[in-house]
């Protein structure tokens, strides 16, 4: 069975629900620790969200040192899937697998949300199971999670296909260029503000809509094998 | 033109989360002997004219009341002259 | 110098500050009949503090008794009260334990951090039962919505309660928003939360076992909140600023999951023997209760206390309230396994004390003695006041000047422009700018949340058992008759669990008053606490538990009687749960109860007239109860679309949330023997709004008659009403009979418009 | 002991929501003219012993990499002399 790590950071909040989904996707999820350097051989990994650390810095700014980080870094620079989910989004731009950062709300409040959002880019490990231009509704819960990046940045991404979902109807954090989530140029990180592992039970979730997340990168490993 | 920088700092008494996440940190990533962090808020002001007697004493109060918590936190203000550098 | 167990005994006229630490003379008279000799400094800020009306319920001890005996006959009830909070067996091996408590005060002078706190202590409490907490509420109540304090305070105790509950990992599921002018100046911040646990996980607060090990863990112990419990909680505010009050103590989320996660590995690994939470009274209430529950004896060295503040004596830090501490009993065989755990999760922990079966809590301080007590003295057997009560002069008058007098609404164009102006007004408009403020999906669990009924989180995923629970109180049915008032809560909060198709079982509560030194605040009391217990025995559900926050007042000022009521309810499978959202075209909308011309205390007087005076909508519990079976038999048997219940506001509100909340509109029509007006807005008792599909209609309205529940067909779901009403095709509309049509966009820009307005400036 | 203070402030070219909404509540409460305001954070970092040579450079680089993100922040440090206050 395809195995999906998710790592707890001391602060990880939503690392059960991130297993659960994997589970419910048909996957094998298993917990990597914060501080253990080691991946245990998993095929993808999942940075769930939370407030690592207490995110008392920065969002994401301290758990970019933990031990884990640098293996995992590293695989991913090598192709290993990573997909970051709020805080794990965050940590991903912390270590610079993708770009750009993510700042404070412009309402200044955290908000929890259940956001529409449009796919734009299905060319990554994590959304091969959607359509370019679904529309899915997830839930968004954030402090943080205004995507910022310079203009060149966000020239690159949106010409490179590199956005991977955009807010619609409601920008609830005032992410440039309504920006949910990017990739990186390879496809297999992707950073993902609004949390699909919340979304995958009509009885717990405001939809199902967030399981192909965790779907596509099933078959895209087994696909590999 | 005036600017104006506040340093807002929590009450040495009151328990500082972010600093001891911050002060955590460091000595991971190797600095020994860190003794103590605090976190705080800097502000960076601009303001049009001068900021003289009654201004100057309604941005004192701003900085006591709005700025900062007082019951909570303490504030620096100072103005700079024209050029100074901001930090 | 230290004052020593020796140089008290020696020096026994010393004065001592007793009356600036909040005892009374006969108070401190009894502190040296005890001891036979004057206390140290040290003992004295234990009986100071442990004393206090927080710690110690003086003034309210000899009315809670009640909810003892007058319990229910109940099987449900594997600990009462007495403990951190009470444990319910909802079946299937599984326990849950909830509790709420205030944090009024503190969240006043530091809104943030106040509730943030608040949110905090409470969490400790469910965990200090062996519960992994799920799933936290929060009932809140201020001044005014205009009022410039209210701007200051309420998004500062909602920032805190988000800021830490977020950052806990705790889904917010649900809770209150009031305004009155009674709480400006004295918010109420009431904080439940909820906690699971298999049977055999339950734990208790006893030090068990001559040579285990207290052991103390979590956040360094600080200066804050020194004196706190007994300087917040004994001392009603006089006028003044927010910034003469004490200090303020500053809450650490991410040391509380941190301490969460420890606390519950810990336990799991079967390690530890008695557990508490350091609350109220910090050190001494801990090491007291653990004592006094257990051996009876107990040693604290407490230099080996880790301080964050080096210059703090050992009375401050047997007094000091730092938030983020847990106290455990550890066998010393098992204490190695217990540390490696906590440094797992990085949490400091150290061996503080040992159990003995000395009888005396003794504490040393560098090798010196500095309190030898009785552990029972200090925790049990503190003050009991018999306080006078009185009824108050002006409840006569209160109760005779009834609302019937007011000039009511009887055009359709009023009558229209009533329910836009009710459902905008502070108290029914949406208080969705507080709760989206809330994580309500974490732990990925939440079956419902704000603005449902209750909220519902299911705590078994293999076979969907699950839990609901609700908060509610109306004060001001309270202040008309504190009796009625408690009763009429907690029929609301019963009938709200209901309402999702959850079997109420258990009961805890917040019962926010006034001074009690105040003959009339305590006949409130008094009466608000007998009306809660004969009610809960009339229904069958027992108390487990709950929290009194006295002196609540502006100088001569009380705040409306505001017991607040927590039910929870269990349901066997939470897929079954009814929501409030009405499903599709055709489906036949019902009032369940008697509505009767009943608005003494209702929205409408207070929001359209100003005008609180009468009696409260009567209240039949029997009526309630069946109430209640209908609505779970009805979830059971499939034969409900969804359900709301009828309190404030009346039917109005209650159908205008179902349509705004499925997005659909709906025909409706006044029943025989009512004005619309009292269709509409009335807020008699023991109602509620059903949608059912025509397939079951028959089926239902069999059993409603079998069982003897009035049930009146008052409407019909249809989304194809926009255009013949004149409006664009597609737009959903709500229709009053041939009184009136409003489309759901309007009710939803003046519903969901008032507090974004009133806060966003 | 060595004071270290390092301020971390937003690049001028990102939003800064905090700042601006400082900036609307200043106006409102009658200090005019105000032409800018940034927030940014403030810590005094208080180590044993000197802050020389390599713990210096360590130092730089964890302001530069832990305490603020070069993507949308940039800071200043300053090592104070002793005694020197630390605003
Ligand atoms: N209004 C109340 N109704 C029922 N029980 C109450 C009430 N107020 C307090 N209690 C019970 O008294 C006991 C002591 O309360 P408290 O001191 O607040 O507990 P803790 O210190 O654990 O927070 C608890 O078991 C609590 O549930
Ligand atoms: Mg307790």
């Amino acid at each position: 069975m395809t195995r999906i790590g998710v790592v707890t950071f001391p602060g990880s909040l939503d690392d059960r629900d991130a297993a659960r989904a994997v589970r419910l996707a048909g996957g094998e999820p298993v917990a990597l620790w914060h501080g253990d350097d080691d991946l245990h051989g998993v095929d993808a990994v999942v940075l769930p969200g939370g407030f690592s650390y207490g995110d008392y810095l920065r969002c994401g700014a301290i758990a970019r040192f933990a031990p884990v980080m640098s293996t995992l870094v590293d695989a991913a620079r090598g192709g290993l899937p990573v997909l970051g989910i709020c805080n794990g989004f965050q940590i991903l731009c912390e270590t610079h697998l993708l770009p750009g950062a993510l700042t404070r709300n412009d309402s200044l409040h955290f908000i929890c949300r259940d956001q529409r959002l449009r796919i734009e880019s299905t060319d990554s490990a994590w959304t091969a199971d959607y359509q370019v231009g679904d529309e899915i509704v997830i839930p968004l819960k954030n402090g943080e999670g205004g995507f910022v990046a310079d203009e060149s940045t966000l020239d690159a991404l949106e010409g490179e296909g590199r956005v991977v979902a955009r807010y619609l109807e409601v920008n609830p954090n005032g992410s440039r260029r309504d920006i949910a989530g990017i990739r990186n140029e390879r496809g297999n990180v992707v950073g993902l503000m609004p949390h699909p592992e919340h979304a995958v039970e009509l009885l717990t979730g405001p939809s199902a809509d967030g399981l192909p997340f965790f779907t596509s990168i099933l078959r895209s490993l087994v696909g590999a094998a | 033109m005036a600017r104006v920088v506040v340093d807002v700092m929590l009450k040495p008494e009151i328990l500082d989360p972010q600093g001891r996440a911050v002060q955590g940190a460091l000595g991971r990533l190797g600095l020994d002997g860190v003794t103590d962090v605090r976190q705080g808020k800097h502000f960076v002001i601009d303001i049009d004219g001068d900021l003289e007697g009654e201004r100057h004493d309604l941005m004192h109060r701003l900085a006591d009341e709005l700025l900062s918590n007082p019951v909570i936190e303490s504030y620096e203000m100072r103005v700079l002259a024209d050029g100074e550098e901001a930090s | 110098m230290t004052d020593t167990v020796a140089h008290a005994q020696g020096s026994p006229e010393q004065t001592q500050p007793f009356s600036e630490l909040g005892l009374k003379p006969d108070e401190y008279e009894r502190i040296r009949e005890i001891l036979d000799r004057r206390p140290t400094s040290a003992e004295l800020a234990m009986y100071s503090v442990m004393w206090s009306e927080h710690c110690s319920y003086k003034s309210s001890k000899v009315h809670l008794r009640q909810f003892g005996d007058k319990k229910p006959e109940t099987d449900v009830l594997l600990v009462g009260i007495g403990e951190n909070a009470g444990v319910v067996d909802i079946g299937d091996g599984w326990a849950v334990t909830f509790k709420v408590e205030s944090h009024n005060h503190p969240s006043y002078v530091e809104p943030y951090q106040g509730a943030a706190t608040g949110v905090g202590g409470i969490v400790r409490d469910i965990l200090s039962m062996g519960a992994r907490p799920v799933a936290v509420m929060d009932p809140l109540r201020f001044g005014p919505l205009d009022a410039a304090d209210t701007r200051r305070v309420l998004p500062g105790v909602v920032a805190g309660i988000g800021g830490y509950g977020n950052c806990l990992g705790l889904p917010n599921i649900g809770g209150e928003v009031v305004f009155d002018e009674s709480y400006l100046g004295n918010p109420l911040v009431n904080a439940l939360c909820i906690g699971a646990m298999r049977h055999e996980d339950i734990h208790l607060a006893s030090a068990k076992g001559v040579g285990n090990l207290v052991v103390l863990y979590g956040a360094r112990t600080g200066g804050d909140g020194i004196g706190g419990v007994s300087v917040l909680a004994s001392e009603t505010f006089s006028e003044g600023g927010p910034t003469k009050r004490p200090s303020v103590q500053v809450g650490d989320p991410f040391m509380e999951k941190l301490l969460i996660e420890a606390t519950l590995e810990v336990l799991q690994a079967g390690l530890v023997e008695g557990i508490q939470d350091l609350g109220g009274a910090g050190i001494s209430c801990a090491t007291s209760e653990l004592a006094s529950n257990g051996e009876g004896g107990m040693h604290v060295w407490l230099d080996r206390v880790p301080l964050r503040d080096a210059s703090l004596s050992p009375e401050e830090i047997l007094m000091s309230e730092s938030q983020e501490r847990m106290c455990a009993i550890v066998t010393p065989a098992n204490l190695d396994a217990f540390l490696v755990l906590c440094r797992k999760w990085d949490v400091e922990a150290v061996v503080m004390g040992e159990v003995n079966a000395s009888g005396r809590l003794t504490v040393d301080w560098h090798g010196e003695r500095i309190v030898d007590v009785p552990p029972r003295t200090v925790a049990h057997e503190g003050p009991v006041y018999e306080r006078p009560y009185a009824r108050p002069d002006w409840q006569d008058a209160l109760q005779a000047d009834g609302p019937d007098d007011l000039p009511r609404p009887t055009s359709p164009a009023d009558l229209r422009a009533t329910l836009l102006a009710m459902v905008a007004a502070p108290n029914l408009a949406s208080k969705s700018w507080v709760t989206s403020q809330y994580d309500r999906y974490v732990l990925g669990n939440t079956v419902l949340a704000q603005p449902e009924d209750s909220g519902m989180v299911r705590i078994d995923e293999v076979t969907g058992r699950g839990v609901a629970v609700s908060t509610d109180c109306n004060g001001r049915f309270a202040k008309l008759d504190p009796y009625e008032g408690a009763r009429l809560a907690l029929a609301e909060s019963y009938r709200n669990v209901a309402a999702t198709g959850a079997v109420p079982l258990a009961v805890t509560n917040c019962l926010n008053f006034g001074s009690p030194e105040d003959p009339s605040v305590m006949w409130q009391f008094a009466e608000a606490t007998r009306g809660l217990a004969d009610g809960c025995l009339e229904l069958g559900i027992p108390v487990t538990g709950g929290n009194v926050s006295f002196y609540n007042q502006t100088g001569g000022n009380a705040i409306l009687p505001t017991p607040v009521v927590g039910v929870l309810g269990v349901i066997d499978d939470v897929d079954r749960r009814t929501p409030m959202a009405w499903g599709p075209d055709g489906e036949l909308i019902y009032v369940l109860g008697d509505t009767r011309d009943e608005f003494a205390g209702s929205e409408w007087a207070h929001h359209v007239h100003g005008h609180l005076g009468g009696r409260p909508p009567a209240l039949d519990l029997a009526r309630e109860r069946l109430l209640a079976e209908v609505l779970v038999a009805g979830s059971r048997d499939g034969m409900l679309t969804a359900a709301h219940d009828v309190s404030d506001g009346g039917v109005a509100q209650t159908v205008v949330e179902m349509a705004l909340r499925a997005g659909v509109g709906a025909r409706c029509w006044v029943p025989d023997g009512l004005t619309p007006f009292s269709f509409l807005f009335s807020e008699s008792a023991s109602r509620a709004v059903v949608v059912v599909a025509r397939s079951e209609e028959l089926r239902f309205t069999e059993m409603c008659q079998a069982r003897g529940l009035p049930a009146h067909r008052v409407g019909v779901v249809d989304s194809g009403l926009g255009a013949d009403a004149g409006f664009a095709p597609g737009t959903q509309v709500l229709q009053v009979g041939d009184l009136f049509t409003v489309s759901l966009d309007e009710l939803r820009q003046a519903h969901e418009g008032t507090i974004p307005a009133a806060l966003s400036a």
